[in-house]
């Protein structure tokens, strides 16, 4: 293995081989070092929330990762590639170029009973951002994500001044078994907090661009889209479907006490 | 909880790479290996001065010359003479006092007593294996001594074979090939002379033979009817032709006979084939002290049925075997059957007691010509190593019921040698034959402990052997038969284990 | 299962082989057949690699990381194996510390505890993607960024895996004193080198696409998407033909030139039984040109049964031709006087074989239960609910 | 010392069968006798006699007895190149192919390489009956368990040569002073060892190898004048004779 060891002898064969063998533990511990330095170096420049987001985005089942315009019908079928982050997306652009003006005037989209003020815009982990004009917005769950864990067992709030990254973590909710990380719709600082209603936050947008986020005509395709996926969830659970028709009631995990709650939040918070 | 995780996996980490960097993880995968080497309950081979002893084989009756290289006064391997070599048997013969099956303990003094008393007033017999020896004598005397002592002889007479006359040899069962004669002897003689096998068993000196006649078992004796008259035969298998055209041969070749059993119709035939005398003599002995009053050989086939009562055998250096079958009905209802030998193999399966002897080469003792030696011959099979605590010598032991003392009967016999002034010594450190009138008696008997064997002079002519009632001892025992009866040293695993040359029998 | 293996495993180590019954003729045993099958069989994963990563066959991701984790549980296992099967287990560094470059069994072993590595590091992101791991934001990022560089790790693999598939082939190949397997070669290898890489380039992916229907039977779950084991069956199958042309070849060579050129008509060979020309037969035919034809027809193809039984005979064939080179080679005589030899593994030999067997479907079944080992399962759930309705807002759109 | 090439040649007429040579070989290299229940298969004897027969039936039967030990090949020696860790090595000086045992790995390839079976593993600690140890020949370390072992021509009675040879300042050492153990107790003298370079140990002319055709080069040669014994040893492959 050594020059210096006993019975060591130079000779082609024993070059070759040698040298074919610290080569390759050279390659193999080089790529370790590597992969271990990259690591380092992200982690330092905390760029955690967005490969974890980008991670996750490809766990995510095909059928979670259409694109939006894809559920308002301008695409027969199209996955997004941006991990729904439509602000680099320029096919989002051209579309937004050619779309005209929605004609529905509506303030409000009722689905299934429950009420999506459209003033508001929507992000697809459930949460929604009602711009202030005093240039901050203000985050909070959305219905469907309120109802969906009800009374939140405990919640845990950034600090005021925290910096938020869109998709990165914005609070995290235990509710039963489930520890529920709300994805940020923007980037931005934290400016106030308060628990109430399953958590909202006070925050000054870093951009005022929100065009990565669902408006108006986008929000109830999407809901009714959610609803499939919350019921796809559910039966995976092996829980009885949706009472047809009917209105989810206010708390839809005591409707279920059987469900893996886990596992259903996670489906609907995007977090594989 | 996330910081002191980390904080853990960078602890091990570093940990193991410091290590890998000590000598830590080198030391011990080297000693790792030595230990591997050295593993626990490998012997030492003990170190020391090398030196060379000469001894005589006492395993079987040829008693060959045996030259012991020994590490301080520890034989570690042996070897025969140049042109004299031993054979797989006596290789191996300084492990014997190991071999498994050794008896070492026994109460001597209590069977002594009991014998003692018993001998009063009842039959006391002696059976010795290997006559001829001085013990034979101290036996034979030690009988005459006793009220009603008598010396039985495995083999009544003791005939020699003259191997450089031999021209053919007809062998009933012999092992001629295999434990018979002085392995060197008839490796010489093996060029001159034709061997014909008659055997029912596919042994190896049948399978080695020139011819081998199968002929049914037990039928040795009609075919040398057939042989002699030229009549009969048919019950031994073989076809007239075969029968007709082997005596032919032998009338033509002046054969020679050698039976597995001695009988007198063999010796007939040999003395009208002319063998008498010419290949087939008597056994010569050498000297011995005149004041030596031996008790007659009593043959085992004349003893009266249920006349012993008390039977001691000598087992401690057996040639051959009388049948169990045929010493019960001699024995007295309540006889005491005593054995001396060093392992139940043998007759200690039916003895009451068995006496543990010394074994070659611990023991002490002489050696009986060899078959193939048509002259008197004395040796003396010296101890290589000392014998166990406990062991008994027979010799000693029945020369005691007697009150004589064994001790020195060696001795005087060299004594009894020398003062008949014939032969001539040859030593085995040097090479150099002297005759006896030249040495002085200590010298003489100095030379024959160191190794060196006396030899009767050619002279006088050969007598016939004499020819005495038949004995029903089985003589000859081939090296399979002894592996079965007597002990044998371990590595013969190599012949009959490890490997298929040989066969347990 | 695995106690019992574990059991006679410690038998073996403490009381020493003469538990086994192998002996001095037959120096290897069952141990030795199981290494060198569970390695051909394990070569899966190396070729998946290469063809995902080198050759960007993208379909094979859906069976990759199963495909990482079944080469795993082999490689282990054989090196387990083997650890028990040397008589002087503390020394396995000694190879590495005086190698002779000139042995096969050298190269085999170099290459063979690279690729362990190897193979451990493509495994560890695939645990760290459990969700729970995944909380600890620098194992994520590890992960990721490890995933990045995967593709090195799967050339190397392949590297590696080519030499010490060959090797274990030259192993067998080398053996000028066993005319019944020695053969020439090109360069220092050989032709069983080859052969053996050949064969267990092809057992691989069948061996995969066994592995995945019967987890996906078991599990009734639809792991990856329809179109993937066809493709496997047919990469399983091109390679195949080629095998069994090549070996046909090659055993045409050997039977006019190499073994004759020993002293040894090969007819001899096939005198004992049980081992007779059949043996020859069932190698390359019925367990080598049979599956690969069936492999190769479309039509048989994508009908499920018959491509995972044509997978199944391929195993078989590749365990066969991997005991033939093994186990007859030390049966049949060499010296005239030396008799036919037949041997039949003690129950501590088979106990540590099962135990081996036991660890693999161990260690699978975990990483199936905990890991991901088929990406594509999420997508392929069938949602069983009826399409919701909106009954207030009814014909809306 | 100029470079040697020991070898043998054997007289298979002459063998009959006694064994000595195994005896006196166990007895030099401190092979130990078999535990219970050991076999032909697991022994081990670095030298073994095998026994060959004729084939025929009842008396015409006959038998010869071929010893067998390491053919000490020459010529690509099969067991050399094929172990992992060079425990086994062909010394260039006396052509003796050498195995180290405390080198040994136990993998047993080598055993797997030689097509004559001269290697024998060591399945069992080694074990001798008590007392028996003090037997043993201070000139070979007995061996562990768990490593292989051959025939290696006495090496231990090689290096005392040398080391007499060096005492009394010759540079090559006398052939009397170094002869194998079971040439020293062959009681046939059937084999017979030297330099296959000197003249006087040049093989006989009608003399054979084993499995000359492999190309392995052994260096122990083989005579009979008996031709059923030369075609049943020469011929390869085995045969339905075979006696193990």
């Amino acid at each position: 293995m050594f020059p210096w060891n006993y019975g060591f002898h130079w000779g082609a064969v024993s070059i070759v081989f040698l040298g074919a063998f610290y080569c390759v533990l050279t390659v193999i511990s080089t790529t370790l070092i590597l992969a271990l330095r990259r690591t380092y170096r992200s982690a330092a420049q905390g760029r955690a929330d967005r490969i974890r987001w980008r991670s996750e985005f490809q766990e995510l089942a095909a059928r979670d990762r259409l694109c939006r315009h894809m559920l308002s019908g301008e695409f027969p079928y199209r996955e997004c590639r941006n991990a729904f982050d439509c602000r680099r997306c320029e096919a989002h652009a051209r579309i937004l170029e050619k779309r005209r003006p929605a004609a529905v005037a509506e303030t409000e989209e009722e689905v299934f009973g429950m009420a999506f003020p459209l003033d508001r815009l929507y992000h697809r982990g459930h949460t929604s951002v009602l711009p202030q004009p005093d240039g901050t917005a203000l985050v909070e769950l959305d219905e469907l994500g309120r109802r969906l864990i009800g009374v939140p067992d405990q919640i845990a709030l950034p600090q005021p001044g925290t910096r938020l990254r869109a998709n990165g973590t914005g609070w995290r909710i235990r509710k039963r078994e489930a520890d529920i990380r709300v994805l940020a719709p923007v980037d931005g600082e934290v400016v106030d907090v308060s628990p109430a209603r399953g958590g909202c936050l006070l925050v000054r947008p870093a951009e005022a661009a929100f065009d990565h986020l669902l408006t108006k005509s986008e929000v109830r395709p999407w809901l009714l889209r959610e609803m499939e996926r919350l019921q796809l969830a559910l039966t995976a659970q092996g829980a009885p479907t949706l009472a047809d028709g009917g209105v989810p009631v206010d708390d839809i995990l005591a409707s279920y006490p059987s469900a893996d709650w886990d596992a259903v939040c996670s489906r609907m918070f995007l977090q594989p | 909880m996330k910081a002191t995780r980390r904080d853990l996996f960078k602890f091990a980490a570093g940990g193991a790479t410091g290590l890998l960097l000590t000598p830590a993880p080198w030391r011990l995968v080297t000693d790792a290996a030595l230990w591997s080497e050295n593993w626990p309950g490998i012997p030492k081979p003990v170190r020391g001065e090398l030196r060379t002893r000469f001894t005589h084989c006492a395993l079987c009756p040829a008693g060959c010359a045996v030259k012991a290289r020994c590490v301080g006064d520890q034989p570690i391997s042996l070897i025969g003479l140049p042109g004299k070599p031993l054979c797989a048997f006596g290789l191996m013969g300084h492990q014997l006092p190991y071999h498994a099956g050794r008896v070492r303990q026994a109460d001597a003094d209590a069977v002594r007593a009991v014998i003692a008393k018993r001998a009063a007033n009842e039959t006391v017999a002696v059976l010795d294996l290997r006559p001829g020896r001085t013990a034979s004598w101290t036996y034979r005397r030690a009988m005459a001594a006793l009220p009603r002592g008598v010396y039985l002889a495995a083999r009544s007479s003791v005939p020699a074979v003259n191997l450089d006359a031999v021209k053919i040899i007809l062998s009933l069962g012999v092992p001629v090939l295999d434990g018979w004669g002085t392995p060197s002897n008839v490796q010489q003689a093996r060029s001159h002379f034709r061997l014909i096998q008659a055997e029912p068993a596919e042994s190896r000196t049948a399978l080695l033979a020139d011819q081998w006649l199968k002929i049914r078992p037990g039928t040795e004796l009609e075919l040398v009817e057939a042989l002699a008259t030229g009549r009969g035969g048919a019950g031994t298998g073989l076809n007239e032709k075969v029968i007709a055209s082997v005596a032919n041969e032998l009338v033509q070749a002046g054969a020679l006979f050698l039976a597995a059993e001695e009988s007198p119709s063999v010796l007939e035939l040999n003395r009208k084939l002319g063998a008498v005398g010419k290949t087939i003599v008597a056994q010569r002995e050498a000297p011995v002290p005149r004041s030596w009053k031996p008790a007659p050989v009593t043959p085992i086939n004349s003893v009266p049925e249920r006349s012993i009562g008390v039977l001691l055998i000598d087992e401690s250096a057996a040639d051959s075997y009388v049948p169990w079958s045929k010493l019960e009905g001699k024995l007295a209802p309540d006889a005491l059957v005593v054995t001396f030998a060093s392992s139940q193999a043998g007759y200690g399966r039916q003895a009451k007691h068995l006496l543990p002897t010394a074994v070659y080469p611990e023991s002490t003792g002489d050696i009986p010509p060899a078959i193939d030696s048509p002259l008197a011959t004395f040796r003396l099979t010296t101890p290589l190593v000392a014998p166990p605590r406990g062991v008994v010598n027979p010799a000693q032991f029945i020369g005691g019921l007697a009150a004589i003392d064994a001790a020195d009967a060696l001795r005087e016999r060299a004594g009894a040698i020398h003062a008949a002034g014939r032969g001539s010594v040859c030593t085995y450190a040097d090479g150099r034959s002297i005759p006896v009138e030249d040495i002085q008696p200590d010298q003489f008997w100095k030379a024959l402990n160191d190794g060196a064997c006396w030899i009767d002079e050619p002279g006088g002519k050969l007598l016939p052997p004499v020819l005495r009632a038949s004995t029903p001892a089985v003589v000859a025992l081939n090296w399979e038969k002894r592996a079965a009866r007597g002990p044998m040293p371990p590595l013969v695993s190599k012949l009959y284990q490890e490997s298929n040359l040989r066969v347990r029998i | 299962m695995l106690m019992f293996g574990l059991y006679s495993a410690g038998l073996c180590l403490v009381k020493g082989l003469n538990q086994t019954n192998m002996d001095n003729r037959f120096a290897f045993g069952l141990w030795i057949f199981l290494d060198l099958t569970v390695i051909a069989l394990g070569a899966g994963a190396f070729f998946t690699g290469f063809l995902l990563y080198i050759l960007k066959v993208k379909e094979l991701g859906a069976v990759i990381n199963s495909a990482v984790v079944i080469g795993l549980v082999c490689y282990s296992g054989a090196v387990a194996a083997l650890l028990v099967d040397v008589g002087q287990p503390l020394r396995f560094w000694f190879t590495f510390w005086y190698p002779n470059v000139h042995s096969m069994l050298t190269e085999v072993t170099f290459c063979i505890t690279c690729y362990l590595t190897v193979l451990l590091i493509e495994y560890v992101p695939i645990v760290l993607r459990n969700r729970r791991l995944r909380q600890v934001p620098s194992f994520l990022i590890f992960e990721f960024e490890l995933h990045k560089l995967v593709y090195v790790l799967a050339g190397v693999g392949t590297f590696l895996s080519f030499f010490h598939q060959g090797s274990l082939g030259g192993l067998f190949g080398v053996l000028r004193g066993h005319p019944f397997a020695f053969r020439e070669g090109l360069a220092v290898w050989p032709s069983t080198f080859f052969l053996f890489v050949l064969s267990a380039a092809a057992a691989g992916p069948s061996f995969i696409l066994l592995t995945t229907w019967l987890v996906s039977k078991i599990s009734n779950r639809q792991l990856v998407r329809p179109e993937v084991l066809p493709l496997l069956g047919r990469i399983s199958g091109m390679l195949m033909i080629a095998y069994v042309l090549a070996k046909t070849v090659d055993t045409l060579i050997w039977i006019n030139h190499t073994s004759p050129g020993a002293g040894v008509p090969a007819w001899q060979y096939y005198s004992w039984k049980p081992f007779g020309t059949w043996i020859l037969f069932a190698e390359i035919v019925a367990f080598g040109l049979i599956p690969a034809l069936v492999l190769l027809t479309p039509r048989l193809r994508l009908r499920s049964n018959w491509l995972v039984s044509a997978a199944a005979l391929t195993c078989i064939g590749i365990a066969l031709n991997r005991f033939v080179m093994t186990l007859q080679t030390l049966a049949l005589p060499t010296l005239s006087f030396d008799p036919f030899l037949s041997y039949f593994p003690s129950w501590q030999e088979t106990g540590t074989f099962l135990g081996v067997v036991g660890f693999g479907v161990l260690v699978y079944s975990f990483s199936f239960r905990y890991l991901n080992l088929f990406p594509q399962e999420r997508d392929l759930e069938q949602p069983e609910a009826a399409p919701v309705r909106e009954p207030a807002l009814a014909g809306r759109y | 010392m100029s470079a040697r090439s020991y070898g043998m040649s054997i007289d298979i007429d002459k063998c009959t069968g006694c064994g000595a040579c195994m005896v006196a070989c166990a007895v030099e290299n401190n092979v130990p006798p078999a535990p219970e229940g050991v076999n032909e298969r697991k022994g081990i004897t670095w030298i073994r006699v095998f026994r060959l027969d004729n084939g025929a039936e009842g008396v015409d039967r006959k038998w010869a007895f071929l010893p067998m030990l390491c053919q000490q090949c020459g010529e690509n020696t099969p067991c050399v190149s094929v172990c992992p860790q060079q425990a086994v090595q062909l010394d260039p000086a006396t052509g003796i192919v050498g195995q180290m045992p405390e080198r040994c790995l136990g993998c047993r390839y080598c055993m797997a390489a030689c097509p004559y079976h001269a290697r024998y593993f060591n399945w069992w600690d080694p074990s001798w009956p008590a007392g028996m140890e003090k037997t043993l020949n201070p000139a070979v370390a007995p061996r562990m368990r768990g490593v292989v072992e051959k025939c290696n021509f006495c090496h231990g009675r090689w290096h005392a040569a040398k080391a007499r040879a060096a005492a009394q300042g010759r540079r090559d050492l006398d052939p009397a002073d170094y002869v194998p153990a079971c040439v020293e107790a062959c009681p046939t003298s059937a084999i017979r060892f030297g330099d296959l370079n000197d003249l006087e140990n040049a093989p006989e002319r009608g003399s054979f190898r084993l499995l000359e055709k492999l190309g392995t080069g052994p260096k122990i040669y083989y005579q009979t004048q008996r031709d059923w014994v030369r075609e049943i040893a020469a011929a390869p492959g085995g045969t339905e004779r075979a006696h193990g």
